[in-house]
């Protein structure tokens, strides 16, 4: 049989129900059970991404391909799936990150051999991926839908696996509610979609409801009134903001993925999110037509302000996984920025601009995607060495765990957006398509652009800061702890898969313009245009902006250029200094007698000028108790605590709930137990409805 | 000959239970009774199919799609629970809970509610079919009172009182009907009550007596059924009653009282055109959806939260009837399907959690009940994830299909509220069943014993569930279809 | 003899039996001894049978007697004597407070009767036999609900329960020109018995484990 | 526009030779501001060959990343530095980058410095790295806005570009936008380069410094790499701002002549610059580390006045 996306996709989607099956079999053999599911996940996977690439490079003329999975069951559900080429991207990166995923779980899961039961975790893994999958192919809405709440079902579970733990459970409930929640908002969206689409076909069958339909409909002016179609944007817009976690809808994020185990917590970061972006991308461009202004300026706020709050909550942390999951906000944040913009442009008729930042934007969501992978997997190593996600109880790593650290190191240089990798690239196209955005109107609204641009400067500077913190606390400089000190590199599959994700960052970095020629049948479809020529220069070697002298850039000339200049030192070295030697020496300790890890600085107090720089928005409170023995000057302990408010937990969801529980323990008192009262309820029920007759 | 059997079966076996003394033997004749009306069930959909209507002894005994739809739900439910029933009350009986006697009432009773339902289902006279409904009340009040603690015969008293209340009206409301049938024809020849009569000549009703009738039938029957502000009764009995007992309530009896509330629905459609009876149904469904979640939210009681949840379904069914369009009620039907096989499994579940750890509250139990009970809380949460409506059970599907529906007729807002009321049931049921179900606890001795309690039977309603999730078989859609289109009426 | 005469004359003898009823029923709203109670119940139950026979002289509809001999054996004597018996056993004489005091309640059944003839007032018009009983049957039934409303011993409640039953009786008998068919007629009666036994059953155990009749105790299952 | 390597060699060796000289000059002058007579203008160099010769120090706790730091420092900055038009105004390397590649590589410097400060385990590294890694923060968003009200102007990224339409007619530094812009990245630039009175290059008392106590465990060839990049970049910053704001005398051509003149002119300006830097530092102090955010913030405010007003204008 030939290689084809169609003969591909099948195989993808069994390679999952087989993992799942195999899981669910071996419940009881762990190493069985968690070779089978995980090798079934990581074929499976390899499967689909070629599959995609392969659909994605077929060029636009290649018609979308159609699978029907399931015969029709009730009015309504076609289990029809569609791979074009906004799915077969989304699709590239749900399997791409699949792969090295369950590649990595393969080590990973291991370390639950005996505690935990490996089967139910490869079989809710292997679920999680293939609805993940089905969510980004679905072509009916209906079907859509089962297999959004499938995949939060899946996710759900796995964030429970750990289930002993308190804050595990809470983490799992407030997810779970939150995003069911937001499966309301988009429910109510579709439906209304239905509705308009229904009554332009003339029936409410399985059509009105598929995507197809929906996408053919856009031509139609008349089919969606405009109270309706700003009604679903909203709707769609919270729906898939409290998936992809914009703030303020992101409370659920920080506190879900750093439960979950750590290839679980790689895959909602990277991937999970994603499908709100994709459900977004989705509706936005492909249904609901020429957007008014206020969409686009409302997704860019949105996207600058849960960028900047993102990245800053994120230098708070000093819980590893939760500092991570933070800077899953900002990325988020960053995405939207160009989509935003993208709306903007098109409300504006910029369609080439348009693109640019359409571009931006999906860049953006596929290294994202590469890079927290990849960071995730690192901490998940670190978690899996020390048994902590506390920075401040790490340290040294880099020593004990070096391909580890490099790993961690690559991913925090991309997800810091420095040259020469992935995320400089995607953030530099942002920045033209605002740039450039500048000239396209008069109005007041403009000034967005270039003060986007500046937060997104300041976020990116942010996060910096907070990689040099992450890597820094955790790799460097002496460890903090026992456990830090005794800490092993990662077994080999956990390497190898942080080496996949490398090889991606790098690719995406090295040779953007290689990468663009994939997004063309992308923009073809959204924007009607394709301009991966248009951003080339020098035979794929520059970078451009839509106009070439708007600006240039070769991240991969950069990398050559500066290999070229090492030159230099390599010659000074000869020069000068070839007689000079090297020792190893103790750091400088002020004469006292040996540094102890106790005088490194800490993670808090390397956030800490941040701290007090944006009071305002953290709200610091400290607490320090000392205690000595007759003197305050001879302390003989001290203990300090930090914390910084939440605020949107502490002033809008806590109150929220609280008055939510209140209003219905107020509610319980009609069921006060007397028969006297429950008789004069029906009394009175009959009374007004025979006044209702008369 | 196929109805009468149906209507004999159980009242035999609960009479040879009468006699017989072993246990094991009285389990014996309850299942086969049940097995045996399921297969009479089956026989009667293809009947049903083959000639829209079976009729018996001079149309007394009357059976349309809709009945047919019932009956299967009917002997379902009640095969599970009784298959259910053998190792729980071996379990009450080893813990002296309850007496012999008190099983053997059990094991004769339940026969006697099941042919009840029955005899509302295909009883075509609406008299018959009211004094069939009080029978089952009847039977039920005692099962509910059971264990004779002071909870369960205040559950049983107030159930009593308000169901025999109710009825009581009902009664009112079916002779006013009656009266309007008589009508102006004051000729000496006494006409028949025969439903299927009636619709022939609903036409020429008074409509004002119509009217007034309905009214005293939607409240009366309304109680039975459960519907908000009526539905006062449903939580106490409902978490009373035995397990096996509670399952068959929230299974089956609240959408056996519906179902003669339809039937009614159905003939004032047919008198007043739609608009009347349907508004007042989706105003009871919405309102019971509405009142139902706060109280599942904050509840501190397993099978009390259990039964808020039916009273949020039953809500749903009312409402999607009331919305009236063939796809709502098409979806109505689906659902009540879907929870009969859904509920019962929540309730036997909850039951062994009652007999492992006896209590009910949720602060009792505690956390980690997965850790003492893991098959329990297997079947437990595959039914809840089913309750709650999410996908792969059907309860998603029909929930979605009601939804598209309102949508489709231009209901949004009211659909928007149907919508919002299952959000806050969810929220509520997930919040509540991981606070017992998942964490971590130290099992004091891995009970193998009653480790696998009950399974039978949940896995019966779970596998059945699961099946119909995913496929659904063509007769069965057809026979949704046809009581859909009977429901919905010529208008 | 002028059979649309007779007709008349029977219609007014109904209405005044009816009548009598319903003032019975007042009475039982303000009487609080039980044994009285029982009595009155009886009295009306009695008036039912009355009505039953006349209906069924008028139409010479033979069901209807034995509806009314029905009537008579169960909801005249036997149903009486049980309740009378339980009284005894569990010797209780006479209501405790009721939720409304004596004026309230007749101001309250004042308005339910209004509300009744409101209700029932577009039939009044029908030209058959008993055509305004119905404007009393609801009001029977109302009142009946309003009694077992205000009444804390589950005895008085079980009386109210059954007088509400005399209310739809009435209504059946009357209204429907001659009764129900008999088998909806048997039915219900033998139902109105079982009822019966098991309040009485019920009313037993609670009895046994709570040493107390008033069902206003009964409140452990809140929420 | 191909890179040539001609030029490319040309400015990297303008580059590496310059930037100690200017240094050395801001040094000088500041101490004969303050009556001393100073080190010598060429001392940066003396100091620069006897690093390299020096035996080296390293921790015993830091790892590879401390050894991989002052290369990565060195080599942005000359990378850096190739992408700014100095005495050219097609600057060799543009090609590869603007504006927004060079603030990018900065921070890929600055990135690798405060890991190399983390890494010995002392806790002056950590408290610099913190410190250095806050301001920039803060920095950068002002740099940036200050630069975009040029770019949007211009319509363009590219450092060659800017000064290409800087040369146009109708440009002037006296236009309100750009003043208001110069005067941004002046701060900016004081920020960057670790001045007074956001940081004190001179000091090495602990709780004043920032950019030294990074460079504390430093020794030997490192440290020389870590000091000529920080020159380098210094150098760099002062050539953007003089360049995009005072365009003149830059050659349009590789001929000698223009090249000379061109060398000439700019020089002149950079040493102008460096006088103003000397200027501030002396008649200024270092500001306390959480008043730097109220200049810095002063400084993006300027910038978002000289977007308002290049909206005004445009």
């Amino acid at each position: 049989m030939d290689i084809t996306p169609t003969t591909l996709l099948p195989l993808t989607l069994m390679g999952y129900v087989l993992g799942c099956a195999a899981g669910l079999l071996f419940l009881r053999h762990e190493k069985l059970a968690n070779l089978c599911s995980f090798g079934c996940a990581t074929l499976a996977a390899l499967c689909g991404t070629v599959a995609c690439v392969m659909s994605l490079t077929a060029g636009p003329a290649a018609a979308p391909i159609q699978l029907q999975l399931l015969p029709t069951l009730i009015p309504y559900v076609q289990f029809t799936v569609r791979l074009d080429p906004l799915s077969a991207f989304f699709g590239l990166i749900v399997s791409l990150l699949g792969f090295a995923l369950s590649l990595y779980s393969l080590g990973y899961a291991r370390g639950f051999y005996g505690r935990k039961n490996v089967g139910v975790l490869g079989a809710f893994f292997n679920l999680l991926l293939l609805a993940t999958t089905l969510v980004v192919m679905a072509d009916n809405a209906f079907f859509f839908l089962m297999v959004w709440e499938i995949m939060a079902l899946s996710a759900y579970c796995l964030v429970s696996f750990e289930h002993e733990k308190p804050e595990t459970r809470s983490a799992g409930v407030l997810y779970f509610v939150m995003s069911h929640i937001g499966t309301g908002c988009i429910m109510l969206g579709f439906l209304l979609l239905f509705q308009a689409s229904g009554r332009v076909l003339g029936n409410y069958g399985p059509d009105a409801y598929s995507f197809a339909g929906f996408h053919a409909l856009t031509g139609n002016v008349s089919w969606l009134s405009s109270g309706s179609r700003d009604a679903a944007f909203l709707l769609f817009l919270i729906g898939f903001g409290v998936k992809a976690g914009i703030v303020p809808l992101h409370t659920w994020l920080p506190a879900a993925h750093p439960v979950a185990p750590s290839n679980v917590s790689a895959f909602m970061s990277g991937v999970l999110i994603k499908t709100g972006i994709y459900g977004m991308t989705r509706v936005f461009f492909d249904f609901l037509g020429t957007p008014p202004m206020w969409w686009g300026v409302t997704v860019l706020s949105i996207g600058t302000i849960s960028a900047v709050l993102g990245v800053l909550y994120a230098l708070m942390q000093h819980d590893l996984k939760r500092l991570l999951a933070y800077h899953s906000i900002e990325n988020i944040g960053i995405i939207l920025m160009g989509f935003g913009a993208s709306l903007m442009f098109l409300h504006m008729n910029h369609p080439l601009l348009a693109t640019l930042a359409l571009i931006a934007g999906l860049y953006h969501t596929i290294n994202h995607a590469v890079f927290k992978g990849l960071l995730f997997l690192g901490a998940g190593a670190v978690l899996h060495a020390t048994h902590t996600r506390d920075m401040e109880q790490m340290g040294g790593l880099a020593k004990r765990m070096p391909q580890t650290a490099f790993f961690f190191l690559v991913g925090a240089v991309a997800i810091s957006a420095l040259p020469p990798l992935n995320g400089f690239v995607s953030e530099w196209l942002t920045y033209q398509s605002l740039l450039q955005g500048f000239g396209t109107t008069d109005s007041l609204l403009r000034l967005m652009f270039p003060i986007g641009g500046a937060l997104l400067a300041l976020t990116s500077a942010l996060a910096a800061a907070c990689f040099v913190k992450a890597f820094g606390i955790t790799f460097l400089a002496q460890p903090r702890s026992e456990a830090a000190a005794q800490a092993h590199e990662a077994p080999l599959t956990m390497l190898l898969a942080q080496a996949v994700l490398v090889a991606a960052c790098v690719f995406l970095g090295l040779f953007p313009t290689v990468f663009l020629q994939v997004l063309d049948p992308l923009t073809q479809q959204l924007t009607g245009l394709q301009i991966s020529q248009q951003l080339t220069l020098a035979n794929g070697l520059v970078l451009s902006g839509v106009n070439q002298n708007g600006g240039t850039v070769s991240t991969l000339g950069i990398t050559l250029l500066g290999l070229c200049l090492l030159s230099i030192p390599f010659v000074l070295w000869l020069v000068f200094a070839r007689r000079a030697k090297t020792r190893i020496g103790p750091t400088w300790d002020c004469g006292l007698k040996g540094l102890t890890p106790r005088m490194e600085y800490t993670a808090t107090g390397f956030s800490k000028p941040i701290r007090m720089i944006f009071k305002a928005l953290f709200r610091p409170r400290r607490e320090v108790q000392r205690e000595y023995d007759f003197s305050p000057y001879f302390t003989t302990s001290i203990r300090f605590e930090a914390h910084v408010e939440e605020v949107f937990e502490t002033r809008i969801y806590r109150p929220l709930n609280r008055w939510v529980l209140w209003a219905s323990r107020r509610m319980r008192a009609l069921q006060a137990g007397s028969l006297q009262a429950y008789l004069i309820y029906i009394f009175i029920t009959l009374l007004l409805l025979l006044l209702f007759a008369l | 000959m196929l109805l009468t059997p149906i209507l004999v079966i159980p009242p035999a076996a609960a009479l040879l239970c009468l006699l017989v003394r072993s246990r094991r033997l009285m389990e014996g004749l309850n299942m086969l009774a049940f097995a045996a009306t399921l297969a009479l069930g089956i026989r009667l959909l293809h009947e049903v199919l083959a000639r829209t209507v079976v009729t018996e002894w001079k149309e007394f005994f009357y059976a349309d799609a809709l009945s047919a739809w019932m009956v299967l739900l009917i002997s379902a439910v009640s095969l599970g629970s009784s298959l259910y029933a053998g190792r729980y009350f071996r379990r009450d009986l080893a813990a002296g809970v309850v007496t012999a006697g008190r099983v053997k009432e059990f094991f004769v009773l339940t026969p006697v509610f099941a042919t009840g339902m029955f005899l509302v289902v295909l009883a075509n006279n609406l008299g018959v079919m009211w004094f069939a409904l009080e029978a089952t009340a009847l039977s039920s009040v005692l099962l509910v009172a059971l264990y004779n603690r002071k909870t369960s015969l205040e559950a049983a008293w107030k159930y009593i009182m308000l169901g025999s209340l109710g009825l009581a009206l009902a009664l009112f409301g079916t002779v006013i009907t009656y009266a309007a049938a008589v009508g102006q024809n004051g000729n000496g020849r006494l006409p028949s009550f025969n439903w299927s009569h009636l619709m022939t000549v609903a036409a020429q009703f008074d409509p004002r007596l119509i009217k007034l009738a309905f009214v005293f039938v939607l409240v009366g029957y309304g109680t039975k059924a459960g519907l908000a502000p009526m539905h006062t009764w449903l939580p106490d009995a409902h978490s009373e009653a035995p397990s096996p007992t509670s399952a068959m309530l929230s299974g089956v009896s609240l959408k056996v009282a519906i179902y003669a509330l339809l039937r009614f629905h159905i003939l004032t459609t047919q008198c007043l055109g739609t608009g009347y009876s349907r508004t007042l149904l989706l105003g009871f469904g919405l309102f019971s959806m509405l009142l139902a979640a706060p109280f599942i939210l904050v509840q501190s009681n397993l099978k009390r939260m259990l039964a808020y949840s039916s009273l949020e379904h039953v809500g749903l069914i009312c409402a999607a009837i009331g919305l009236n369009t063939p796809v709502t009620i098409f979806g109505a039907l689906l659902h009540m399907g879907y929870h009969a096989l859904t509920k019962p499994v929540l309730f036997f579940a909850a039951g062994n959690i009652h007999q492992t750890f006896h209590t009910l509250k949720f602060r009792v139990i505690g956390p980690g009940v997965v850790k003492v009970l893991p098959v329990t809380v297997l079947f437990m949460g595959l039914a809840a994830v089913a309750a709650m409506g999410l996908p792969p059970f059907g309860l998603f599907y029909s929930e979605l299909t009601v939804l598209s529906g309102g949508f489709a007729a231009g209901r949004t807002f009211i659909s928007s509220l149907i919508l919002a009321a299952l959000i806050a049931a969810f929220c509520g049921i997930l919040k509540q069943l991981t606070r017992i179900l998942l964490g971590a606890r130290k099992v004091e001795r891995a009970n193998d014993a009653t480790a696998w309690d009950g399974v039978p039977a949940m896995g019966l309603l779970v596998g059945g569930l699961l099946v119909f999730s995913v496929w659904f078989p063509e007769p069965l859609l057809q026979l949704i279809h046809q009581a859909a289109g009977i429901i919905k009426g010529k208008s | 003899m002028n059979h649309s005469v007779s007709i008349e004359i029977g219609s007014q003898i109904i209405m005044l039996l009816a009548a009598l009823m319903l003032v019975l029923q007042l009475l039982l709203v303000v009487q609080r001894m039980l044994l009285i109670n029982i009595r009155l119940f009886a009295l009306q139950s009695l008036m039912l049978t009355a009505i039953a026979t006349v209906v069924a002289y008028y139409y010479n509809a033979t069901h209807v007697y034995i509806v009314a001999v029905l009537t008579l054996v169960g909801k005249v004597i036997f149903l009486p004597w049980l309740l009378n018996r339980l009284v005894r056993r569990i010797n209780i004489v006479q209501e405790i407070e009721p939720l409304f005091n004596a004026p309230t309640s007749m101001l309250i059944c004042g308005g339910l009767t209004l509300l009744g003839y409101l209700v029932a007032r577009p039939f009044t018009t029908l030209h058959k036999l008993g055509n305004n009983t119905l404007a009393i049957a609801i009001t029977l039934l109302l009142t009946g609900f309003f009694l077992m409303i205000n009444r804390r011993k589950a005895i008085s409640q079980v009386l109210a329960l059954l007088t509400i039953e005399n209310g739809v009786m009435l209504a059946a008998v009357a209204l429907t020109t001659y009764g129900m068919p008999l088998v909806v007629e048997l039915g219900i009666f033998f139902d109105v018995m079982v009822a019966v036994m098991v309040l009485g059953i019920l009313v037993y155990r609670i009895r046994e484990s709570f040493d107390s009749m008033d069902t206003s105790k009964l409140d452990q299952l809140k929420g | 526009m191909k890179p040539d390597l001609f030029a490319i060699l040309l400015q990297t060796a303008l580059l590496l030779a310059l930037a100690p000289l200017i240094s050395g000059c801001i040094r000088n002058w500041k101490a004969r501001l303050q009556n001393r007579r100073g080190p010598r203008v060429v001392q940066p160099y003396f100091d620069l060959i006897k690093f390299l010769r020096k035996d080296m120090v390293i921790s015993e706790h830091a790892s590879w990343v401390f050894s991989a730091a002052p290369y990565v420092v060195f080599i942005t900055a000359l990378l850096v530095g190739l992408m700014v038009p100095m005495v050219t105004t097609q600057a060799p390397v543009s090609l590869f980058g603007g504006v927004l590649a060079v603030v990018g590589l900065l921070a890929l410097g600055r990135f690798f410095m405060a890991l190399g400060g983390l890494d010995p385990a002392s806790a002056f590294g950590g408290m610099g790295s913190s410190r250095e890694m806050t301001i920039a923060a803060i920095a950068e968003p002002a740099l940036m806005l200050a630069i975009f009200t040029v770019a949007i102007t211009v319509g363009s990224t590219d450092f060659s570009h800017m000064v290409a339409a800087a040369q146009q007619s109708g440009w002037d530094l006296l236009n309100p936008a750009h003043l208001m812009a110069f005067v941004a990245l002046f701060v900016v630039l004081l920020a960057e380069t670790g001045r007074i009175p956001i940081d004190n290059p001179a000091t090495h008392l602990e709780l004043t410094m920032i950019h030294e106590a990074m460079l504390l465990e430093y020794s030997g060839r490192y440290l020389a790499l870590m000091e000529w990049g920080a020159s380098i970049k210094q150098l760099v910053l002062m050539a953007i701002l003089v360049n995009i704001f005072l365009p003149v005398g830059l050659a349009a051509d590789g001929s000698a002549a223009a090249l000379g003149l061109g060398l000439a002119v700019f020089l002149g300006k950079i040493l102008l610059l460096s006088a103003a830097v000397v200027l501030v530092e002396t008649v200024n102090a270092k500001l306390r580390l959480f008043r730097v955010p109220d200049l810095l913030s002063a400084a993006f405010v300027l910038a978002t006045m000289a977007l308002l007003s290049t909206f005004i204008f445009h």
